[in-house]
């Protein structure tokens, strides 16, 4: 049980157990593939993804260079999670303390949170139309939901006998809210967050089915259907990629914000 | 001659004629065994299917299947299902008259499907600047509901949904059979899995015998035809008598003239050999394959064997 | 020694009036009466302590009270108005501090004046002074899980004095303090009292540390909890700890006090004397 | 701020004030639909929507009864979420105690969770076929990848005495995870799982693209494609209430299994 | 009255040997040393309390020999071996009781004997009557949230003593209990460690506690912590808490530990002096 012990062995122990496994990995699949155990069609080897991402990073898929294509997904994304965190944790603090509230939004919430976003494309066209818009929109939807669900969850396991505390010290509603609550519940908070940038990241592929013509997720349904596995598998490298380091950037944020985690 | 236990057919959900046959079950008292029916959402899910062997046979159109082949899926053509001339047209507004006028506008169509190849075609007939036209990727259901907000202003697609944009307005200023006196044909065709054609080829020529039954059926009674199909599909009647009358279906016998597939030795120089080459140099045009990928002909991949025994049995 | 039937009079800062307080219990089949018709009384600026076995219900006449409990029975009342909720008026110690963890030292006493809008420059001295009294000068950055139990339970003693409240609802306050650190915040208290005129309530287990601080004493039962008795304690100028007991009156007191005690403790475990194993 | 206050009004409350405003939205959508604003293509009324049900619960929908619809996904759905659950929270757990195993597999989980599990469905074809297994392990991996980062951050925020004091009375590894991290983690696990449900229940119509002839998101897709929209809609209710219904069912276990939660 | 610089003798079961202990704090610049060369060794079956003003590092030798922490200098052993992590033979009383909230008060109690693989007829009856000892009868399905603090924290302490642990290390553990119960309980400590010859480390704020319990008492200096001090106190068969003080030598060393604690709490309280690096 070494949770907390952060000293032992040295700094770099961690990442370098990473990369450990995450070559090995890589050299299985080089080998199934150079063994032939799976056709090239299915499951190109790493280094004919690497072949392809370099092909692409010169001459770009489709016209578009292949940064382009990483940096328009990212704006899009992350454009969505800052605006869902910032109303869907307020919201969802908001449903956590008052039953009514709760009452009057939460089967809105937990009815379209589960829903497949893929099935709403068509409604959001009609309301937003085939611009950027739609396509923040459905990132930030699935976001949004899943912070505002886990927020107000959040509120339920704050200790009563914090909120007497801060009562009897006259903090009015708000204040409460913003410096009590809020802060009481980062910790669920970032958890929340940390699922929802997940559900988030994985609807821009479903965001960018509608009308794109540049983007990580529109490169792997579009290479899809020429199968061009190459390419897929580039995409979905990147997309994993880039979303392990949004991870990442949450968690060290949490590291930062939150230094009495566990330590209460 | 040994008979798989099951066969697998990939079919896309549409109306076809060959939905007769599914409908009634022609398909298993033909071939003597039980038929799976697989479906499928686009080309694009056909070629993962095919690459993992679950799939045996396969209904689907020209450009997927042109793409899967120049990516070496070890399949073959073996026959045109249809061929699509008024199912599928370019819809626009009504200040629209004509193709060369999309310069400037917004059109949609689905991806990688034969409405894109189509519309590609199109402009290259009517000598349209690609460069002035903003195209943008929509599934069918999307591009109605863009449409009814005035976001594009002619889409390439089939029905129901050109039905549906000349409900809102819309208006035909072309259909794919115009385009086939400049020579570009889609299609639909039936694909083998040649590994599963080679071990049951008469499973394939039964396939074939009972899908020239079935046009004739709905031949014969074109209205109680697409009764059953809309049935059977849950679809709605008008879109389905539109979709079956809008292909056409050149006998198995015609199939074997160079007008479509040819009979092995002038397949080379057949429309369909000479029509995948084209929609090849297509998707390397816009960059979907790469050009060395291209095979010199499709010929070799388009088998006529089981076409022939079809007729020759008949 | 008075009996425990008190009629508040009509100046009482603080009443509570034949209040009956039940709990149901989530796995047990009884509820728990916690308190059964109590009735006591604060007049403004009078320091009562409350005295009785671990489990009688003296927190919970303290959550009456502060307004975070409500009775099945008879009424709380702070200056003639019932009590609703918490409020700033009424600041509370709780016998655990709860501090804000994400808050350093300074930040945490400092809490109430910040929330109700008070400029940094009136709050700041304010706090260096309670920190210095309180011994935790050099402590204003640390974040309260670096801080031991005691210092803890002094930055809560700190919060709760800088709001110069009406009344203070004090739950064990000095429990988790070494002698003579809580012969140190005794005396603050009783300088603060004297300088503020604040009513206090304050619960304790000691009866040296209640006859030194109160004006009154009142004991409680066993579970459930009554008022049992009730000592009124002289109040003199100044009090000294050491000699408190020189007087042979406070002497008196306090042994009376011991056995009133020491008879509701032994009825609520009822196995005061363990066999060994 | 009433949070823990269920007395006030009476128990009906809650579930009246929801019902009034799912009355409400209907009404309005109802309304919308009649005055014309939107065509009844793109979006049917309520009224359209419940004869469809009434009709497809007498014929079904393509020779597949409507309630063995709902049936068929609600069982696929529901064993890839025990399972994943059943999976998940041990492995999150171990993650969040063993350091060793957090550098081991969270590259890999944090990778994998993002990605559009769309994406994957070629490779799921490949290795696992059309049937039910792969349908099954879409849902599966989408819920347990969630379930895993949420059960190994929930790990952080259990109070360190708490685990001293277990540790003093002598649990060994085993136990230290089955009789307090595991408890001690449930509050925040119950959330984690409520996110992962939902996020599993989303892919619900990923998985039912792979080669399905039945379930509810095969047949919003399947009928999209056709345009009908009645039909596309049903389903979408029928996904967001069953999706609704399993979080009630969550949060009602939540509350029978963790009763201290926020009163400690 | 000794001095502090003792040598363990050779048949010690625990040795804390020269041991530094500093934290660095998150917010704040200079790290804070607790423990400034600490050396202190209890014989097999002694009790020795541990006096200090708040704040002076006696939680942190506790979390010493409990094996919670690591010294930066120094040596801790138990029976001569180093300690590396904590264990069941050394039982822990927090100073705050860390009861589990979703095990009633019977399941909190065998805690430790069920995670041990007893079986619960040969536990049962120990519960039973460990839980009368603390006076908690009929509280048995009651959940932690539902009790009283004095009652969680006599929760805790019959479950540190269903163990029949070899150490026992206690953090203030009756600071939370009445005069009377802590009296019960005090016994109760007594009366076990005669039956079962624990080593107990006793920390407290409470002079006349640590009079009547120990064996030897121990006073820190204020922060960083140093062993100040050592007083020994005859063991006595049995001891009378009421007539403790009666005994002049006893009153005597009352007052030299009243003057030693007074003196470094002094030091502590008004200016601490917060080490800069
Ligand atoms: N939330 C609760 N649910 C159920 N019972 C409770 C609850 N809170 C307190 N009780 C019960 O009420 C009684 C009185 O509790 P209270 O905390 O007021 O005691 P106390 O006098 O403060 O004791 P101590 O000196 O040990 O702190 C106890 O028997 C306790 O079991
Ligand atoms: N986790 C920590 N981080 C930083 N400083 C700490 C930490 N724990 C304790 N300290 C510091 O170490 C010193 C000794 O703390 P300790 O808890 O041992 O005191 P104590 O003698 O038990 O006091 P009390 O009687 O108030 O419980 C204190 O000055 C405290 O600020
Ligand atoms: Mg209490
Ligand atoms: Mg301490």
């Amino acid at each position: 049980m070494t949770r907390t012990d952060g000293t032992r062995g040295s700094a770099l122990r961690r990442p370098l157990l990473s990369l450990a496994a995450t070559a090995a990995v890589l050299a299985v699949w080089q080998a199934s593939g150079a063994l032939g155990w799976i056709g090239p069609n299915l499951l190109p080897t790493p280094t004919e993804v690497l072949t392809t991402a370099l092909e692409l990073a010169e001459t770009g898929y489709r016209q578009v260079p292949l940064w382009e294509h990483v940096a328009v997904s990212l704006a899009r994304a992350v454009a969505a999670f800052l605006v869902a965190i910032a109303t869907g944790v307020p919201l969802g603090l908001v449903m956590g303390i008052s039953p009514t509230a709760s009452a009057l939004l939460d089967p809105f919430v937990q009815f379209l949170r589960p829903l497949p976003k893929l099935a709403l494309i068509p409604l959001v066209i009609v309301w937003f139309g085939i611009g950027e818009f739609s396509k923040f929109f459905l990132i930030y939807l699935a976001t949004f939901l899943s912070v505002v669900a886990g927020a107000a969850a959040a509120v339920a396991s704050v200790g009563r006998d914090r909120l007497r505390a801060a009562e009897v010290l006259g903090v009015n509603r708000w204040q409460m809210f913003r410096h009590v609550l809020l802060p009481s519940t980062l910790p669920d908070l970032f958890t929340s967050v940390r699922l929802a940038i997940g559900i988030g990241w994985t609807t821009l592929i479903a965001a960018e089915m509608v009308a794109a013509s540049s983007g990580l997720g529109w490169m792997v349904v579009n290479a899809g259907a020429y199968l061009r596995t190459d390419v897929v598998l580039l995409g979905i490298v990147l997309l994993g990629l880039f979303g392990y380091l949004l991870d990442l950037a949450v968690v060290g944020l949490r590291k930062r914000v939150v230094p009495w985690m566990g330590r209460e | 001659e040994e008979v798989p236990e099951v066969v697998r057919l990939g079919y896309a959900g549409g109306p076809r004629v060959w939905m007769l046959g599914k409908a009634d079950g022609s398909f298993e008292k033909a071939f003597g065994t039980s038929v799976k029916w697989i479906p499928f959402a686009s080309g694009a899910d056909v070629l993962t299917l095919l690459a993992a062997k679950e799939l045996d046979i396969v209904r689907f159109g020209s450009s997927p299947a042109t793409a899967g082949i120049i990516r070496k899926l070890p399949v073959e053509v073996v026959a045109v299902s249809g061929v699509i001339a008024t199912s599928e047209r370019l819809i626009a507004r009504q200040e629209i008259a004509s193709v060369k006028q999309l310069e400037g506008k917004t059109v949609a169509y689905p991806a990688n499907s034969t409405a894109h190849y189509a519309l590609q075609a199109a402009f290259k007939v009517h000598k349209v600047d690609v460069a002035k036209v903003k195209q943008v990727t929509l599934k069918p259901a999307e591009l109605v509901a863009a449409w009814s907000r005035g976001d594009i202003d002619a889409a390439y697609v089939w029905g129901p949904f050109t039905q549906q944009l000349e409900a809102q307005g819309g208006k035909e200023i072309l259909a794919s059979r115009d385009l086939q006196k400049d020579g570009y044909y889609v299609w639909n065709n039936y694909v083998v899995r040649t590994e599963f054609a080679k071990k049951y080829p008469q499973i394939v020529v039964k396939l074939l015998q009972v899908h020239q039954q079935k046009v004739d059926q709905y031949k014969a009674d074109p209205e109680d035809s697409a009764k059953i199909i809309a049935a059977h599909l849950n679809v709605d009647l008008d879109a389905t008598r539109s979709t079956l009358a809008g292909l056409e279906y050149p006998s198995l016998a015609e199939q074997l003239t160079p007008r479509w597939v040819g009979d092995g030795a002038t397949t080379p120089d057949s429309t369909i050999a000479r029509g995948m080459a084209d929609t090849a140099a297509f998707l390397a045009e816009i960059g979907e394959v790469r050009k060395a990928d291209i095979p010199p002909s499709f010929a070799p991949f388009i088998n006529t064997t089981y076409l022939r025994q079809a007729v020759g049995q008949k | 020694m008075d009996g425990p039937g008190v009629i508040a009079p009509p100046h009482a800062k603080i009443r509570v009036e034949g209040v009956v307080k039940t709990y149901a219990a989530d796995r047990a089949v009884a509820r728990t009466t916690a308190l059964q018709d109590v009735s006591l009384h604060l007049g403004e600026g009078e320091l009562v302590c409350l005295l009785g076995p671990s489990g009688c219900g003296k927190s919970t006449v303290l959550n009456l009270i502060a307004g975070f409990e409500r009775p099945e029975f008879g009424a709380v009342t702070v200056d003639g108005r019932p009590v609703e909720r918490p409020g700033p008026d009424r600041a509370v110690v709780f016998q655990q501090p709860q501090l804000f963890p994400w808050l350093n030292v300074l930040d945490n006493v400092t809490f109430g004046p910040r929330m109700a809008g008070v400029p940094a420059a009136r709050y700041r001295e304010d706090a260096a002074r309670y920190l210095r009294l309180v011994g935790l000068t050099g402590f204003e950055r640390h974040a309260p899980y670096e801080l031991s139990g005691g210092m803890r339970q002094r930055v809560a003693l700190a919060r709760a004095w800088i709001a110069n409240p009406a009344v203070l609802l004090m739950d064990e306050p000095f429990a988790a303090l070494d002698a003579q650190t809580r012969l140190t915040m005794q005396e603050l208290l009783l300088d603060l009292r004297r300088a503020t005129g604040t009513t206090i309530l304050f619960v304790t287990h000691d009866i040296d540390e209640a006859l030194f601080l109160a004006d009154r004493v009142l004991v409680m039962t066993a579970r459930p909890g009554r008022i049992k008795a009730e000592v009124a304690v002289p109040r003199a100028a100044v009090r000294d700890f050491d000699s408190l007991f020189d007087d042979p009156a406070m002497a008196q007191r306090r042994h009376d006090l011991v056995a009133l005690v020491r008879e509701e403790a032994r009825k609520a475990a009822p196995q005061p004397h363990p066999e060994t194993p």
